[in-house]
């Protein structure tokens, strides 16, 4: 299984304060997000990939306190659900 | 001017609009809205000179159908997500499938509900994947619910969770009480593939759930809506093939009266044997047209016959006074 | 002071948290006002505020400590929009008797903008004055 | 309809036809200072009607309709026509204005310098806004703050302020010369009384403000002010919006250069005496 982020073309980031804007042009959907959400968007957006590849890229650009592929999943759940990742199968 | 064939006039001859009062164009815009065809009307006007006032009213129902667009292609992209494992060809109707195709009934067009089309022996495994992906009910009321799953042609209808937007999942497109029954089968396995994977239909099957819609399923609420769908297909496609697929769905006669009215109230060119007008043809023309200065329906009477005769034409008679007797007594009435 | 020089620092990645399973890390807007009317009578309202949790009601509608006399054990639990507006206009919120359930009706009259529960309870309201 | 009456409010134009006569004489009378809709064209309709031809008459009750409309929206009995008439202006703004990022606020300027207050509902935003007004104060809206999308300027929305059971009186000491509406006694949200807005408010209509601060007042606390963060203002914004979501990337544009350019603040506030002091130290 792999994860595909909307093209960063179609979204509108802008970092507040803590938290971060990404206004989706595609859906016309405002989205209000935390940590590691416009991380996992960035690394998405140079290509897709599974559980495990995104967990290695996060691991070697960041101090990742919690690396556990579980909590990664939930993620990425959450941005299947609001649409800035879609599901693909591998090929 | 009847305020209705003011609307028609602008949309069928946009340089009509160079001699409008402010009071015409007061109920220029009330209609519009009440028919749905504010946004259609914008673009049709958009650039004629105009009173500053009326180009604000233009250039608001604009971005509101693009807005409203946007909305409407999304969603039909996530159900396309949530169905995507299933396999299953999911045919788009009515304005989703015209935006999506391009279609010229989609320019300003107010997009209300998705609605789809699925194979009959599929709808469960439809319901399940969207129940899954975070669509759910909306709160069926028992009776209701058992009446949309016995005898309509769509699933009770869903709401998601997060985005606040219907869908219909339909598995024909006239109810199963119905007496006139349109070839389901034949509306899938001739729709067309776009480029995502989702499906519309045909044109000539387009065409013909289009006058499905505008007749003989529905109380012609919103009927120039529908109507001017009709007249932009039907300049789109042309008439070639069209009253053989429409014989063969049973829709032929509602097909011709379709066009014959989009013809009276906005220009559609006809082929020579189409053209006519008949005994009915003024009672579906003055129902069509019935809107006052405000936008409001007018014609109670007209009103109620058509409310009635919508449900005859989907149901046998007894099974008719069971339902009027159930919704009435629930406090319905039409509108 | 012979601090180093910033960019003589080793690099320092930055620290990341997946976070907890629990928690969402995306909230998406929705409109103010629900669409449709069937999304409205879809839609919930919370007595009290998960904040508010343990707090009784007053027969006014007001939040009041625990075991206030007069007043209401919050139910701790959410109403369907339908039953409110059976409520409001003079039922019984299912599964209360009818002095709390007033209460309870009046907390929901007085909810306020950014309260669990308002725009539920504003869409039944709409048009306000 | 057979009565019909045309005013603007702010950049609003309306169009407001009723079966029966008073509704419209109330609106004529406190409206009569406030100019026709541009070019004569309204934005939005407003109908009261009756719902059956006998209830014109018998027990008459106003049905509230309009170019936008809400499934059960209640009707008012013909006595409280001037609050309907009201209601349908405000729904039709709700559900239909797309020209500006719609706030739910009120607004108050001075200097070129505008404060928006909103978060709160019947607890004092109008009554704060008709307080500030009798300081000198020019009242933008009570109700509605209208941002332009393209230039991040907050365009007035001076309706008739809506003043609610006890605020009636306080207003009325604090206003003496003002003109009132009548009384509205039992309608669905208590006692209610219309407020015109001052001349200044009137005349000024047109001239738009900068936005200078965002209020989140919340009455009934002890005294006290807290910053807020741009992305709580963000969130708190979209939710007193009714059409932030249907303006898409405009108005993505307009409320985030809003939160990031005009500080925020959440105030807490006994009593109004209070909270005009803290509005007036901070802006």
């Amino acid at each position: 299984m792999l994860y595909r982020a909307a093209d960063p073309a179609t979204l509108r980031v802008v970092p507040l304060d803590a938290l971060t804007l990404v206004y989706h042009r595609a859906s016309g959907i405002t989205h209000i997000v935390d940590a590691p959400v416009p991380e996992i968007l960035a690394i998405l957006a140079e290509g897709p990939r599974n559980v495990a590849g995104l967990l290695g890229v996060l691991v070697e650009r960041f101090d990742l306190a919690d690396p556990d592929p579980a909590a990664l999943a939930v993620r990425l759940d959450e941005l299947v659900g609001a649409g800035l990742v879609e599901r693909t199968c591998a090929i | 001017m009847n305020p209705a064939l003011l609307l028609a006039r602008a949309l069928r001859d946009p340089a009509t609009i160079a001699d409008l009062a402010a009071s015409d164009w007061n109920a220029l815009f009330a209609v519009a809205r009440a028919e749905q065809l504010a946004g259609t009307l914008a673009h049709r006007i958009a650039g004629l000179p105009m009173p500053g006032a009326a180009a604000q009213l233009v250039a608001d129902a604009i971005t509101s159908a693009e807005q409203g667009r946007t909305a409407a292609l999304w969603e039909s992209e996530m159900a396309r997500r949530a169905l995507a494992a299933l396999d299953v060809s999911v045919v788009l109707l009515k304005g989703t499938a015209y935006a999506a195709a391009g279609l010229s009934p989609s320019v300003g067009r107010v997009i209300g509900d998705l609605d789809i089309l699925v194979p009959r022996a599929r709808i469960d495994d439809v319901e399940a994947a969207l129940l899954a992906a975070g669509w759910e009910w909306v709160k069926p009321d028992p009776y209701d619910d058992t009446y949309y799953r016995r005898w309509m042609h769509e699933l009770p209808p869903l709401i998601h969770r997060d985005r606040d937007k219907m869908i219909d999942v339909h598995h024909t497109i006239l109810p199963l009480t119905a007496r006139i029954r349109p070839d389901a089968t034949a509306l899938l396995a001739d729709s067309v593939a776009l480029e995502n994977g989702l499906r519309i239909l045909n044109p000539q099957d387009m065409l013909c759930h289009a006058a499905a819609h505008l007749f003989a399923d529905g109380d012609l609420a919103g009927g120039m809506r529908n109507l001017w769908d009709i007249h932009c297909l039907l300049g789109e496609f042309g008439f070639e093939g069209l009253p053989e697929r429409a014989a063969h769905h049973g829709l032929g006669a509602a097909i011709r009266r379709a066009a014959r009215q989009a013809a009276r109230i906005y220009g559609t060119e006809l082929p020579r044997d189409w053209q006519g007008w008949d005994a009915l043809d003024p009672l579906f023309h003055r129902r069509l047209t019935a809107r006052d200065q405000w936008g409001r329906s007018t014609r109670k009477a007209t009103q109620l016959g058509f409310y009635v005769r919508s449900h005859v034409l989907r149901m046998p008679p007894t099974m008719l006074a069971r339902h009027l007797w159930t919704k009435w007594r629930k406090g319905h009435r039409p509108a | 002071m012979d601090d180093p020089k910033p960019e003589e620092q080793p690099t320092r990645r930055r620290a990341l948290m997946l976070g907890a399973a629990s928690a969402a890390a995306i909230v998406s807007i929705r409109p103010a006002l629900a669409q449709t009317s069937a999304s409205v009578m879809h839609c919930e309202i919370p007595v009290t505020d998960p904040g508010r949790a343990g707090s009784y009601i007053a027969p006014d509608g007001r939040v009041v400590p625990a075991r206030t006399a007069g007043a209401f054990p919050a139910p701790g639990r959410s109403f369907k929009a339908q039953d409110v507006k059976r409520a409001l206009n003079g039922g019984t919120l299912p599964g209360t008797d009818p002095q709390a359930s007033r209460a309870y009706t009046n907390y929901i009259r007085r909810l306020q903008r950014g309260t669990s529960g308002f725009t539920c309870f504003a869409s039944l309201q709409m048009p306000r004055g | 309809m057979r009565h019909l009456t045309q005013l603007r409010i702010g950049p609003i134009g309306f169009r407001i036809g009723s079966h029966w006569r008073r509704p419209l004489a109330a609106l004529d009378d406190l409206y009569r200072d406030y100019p026709a809709p541009h070019d004569g064209i309204a934005d939005f309709n407003v109908h009261l009607f009756a719902a059956r031809p006998w209830r014109r008459v018998l027990r008459p009750s106003v049905h509230i309709a309009g170019d936008f409309v809400i499934p059960d929206a209640a009707p008012l009995p013909l006595a409280q026509g001037l609050l309907a008439a009201e209601m349908g202006m405000n729904l039709q703004m709700a559900l239909g204005l797309r020209r500006f990022l719609l706030l739910h606020a009120s607004m108050v300027e001075r200097n070129g310098r505008a404060v928006l207050m909103t978060g709160i509902s019947g607890a004092g935003k109008s009554t704060l806004a008709a307080l500030l007004m009798a300081r000198g104060w020019r009242l933008m809206g009570d109700e509605f703050a209208l941002i332009d999308c393209a230039t991040g300027l907050a365009h007035a929305f001076p309706r008739l302020v809506s003043l609610k059971n006890e605020a009636v009186d306080v207003v009325a000491q604090a206003l003496p010369g003002a003109r009132f509406g009548p009384l509205l006694e039992g309608t669905p949200k208590g006692a209610i009384r219309h407020l015109v807005p001052d001349a200044c408010a009137i005349a000024a209509m047109d001239v738009p403000a900068e936005p200078s601060l965002i209020l989140f007042p919340r009455f009934g606390f002890e005294a006290a002010a807290r910053p807020v963060l741009p992305s709580e203002a963000f969130v708190r914004l979209t939710q007193s919006s009714t059409n932030y979501v249907s303006l898409a990337e405009r108005g993505f544009d307009a409320l985030t250069r809003l939160v990031q350019s005009v500080p925020a603040r959440a105030i807490d506030y006994p009593d109004a005496e209070t909270a005009i002091a803290m509005v007036e130290a901070l802006a």
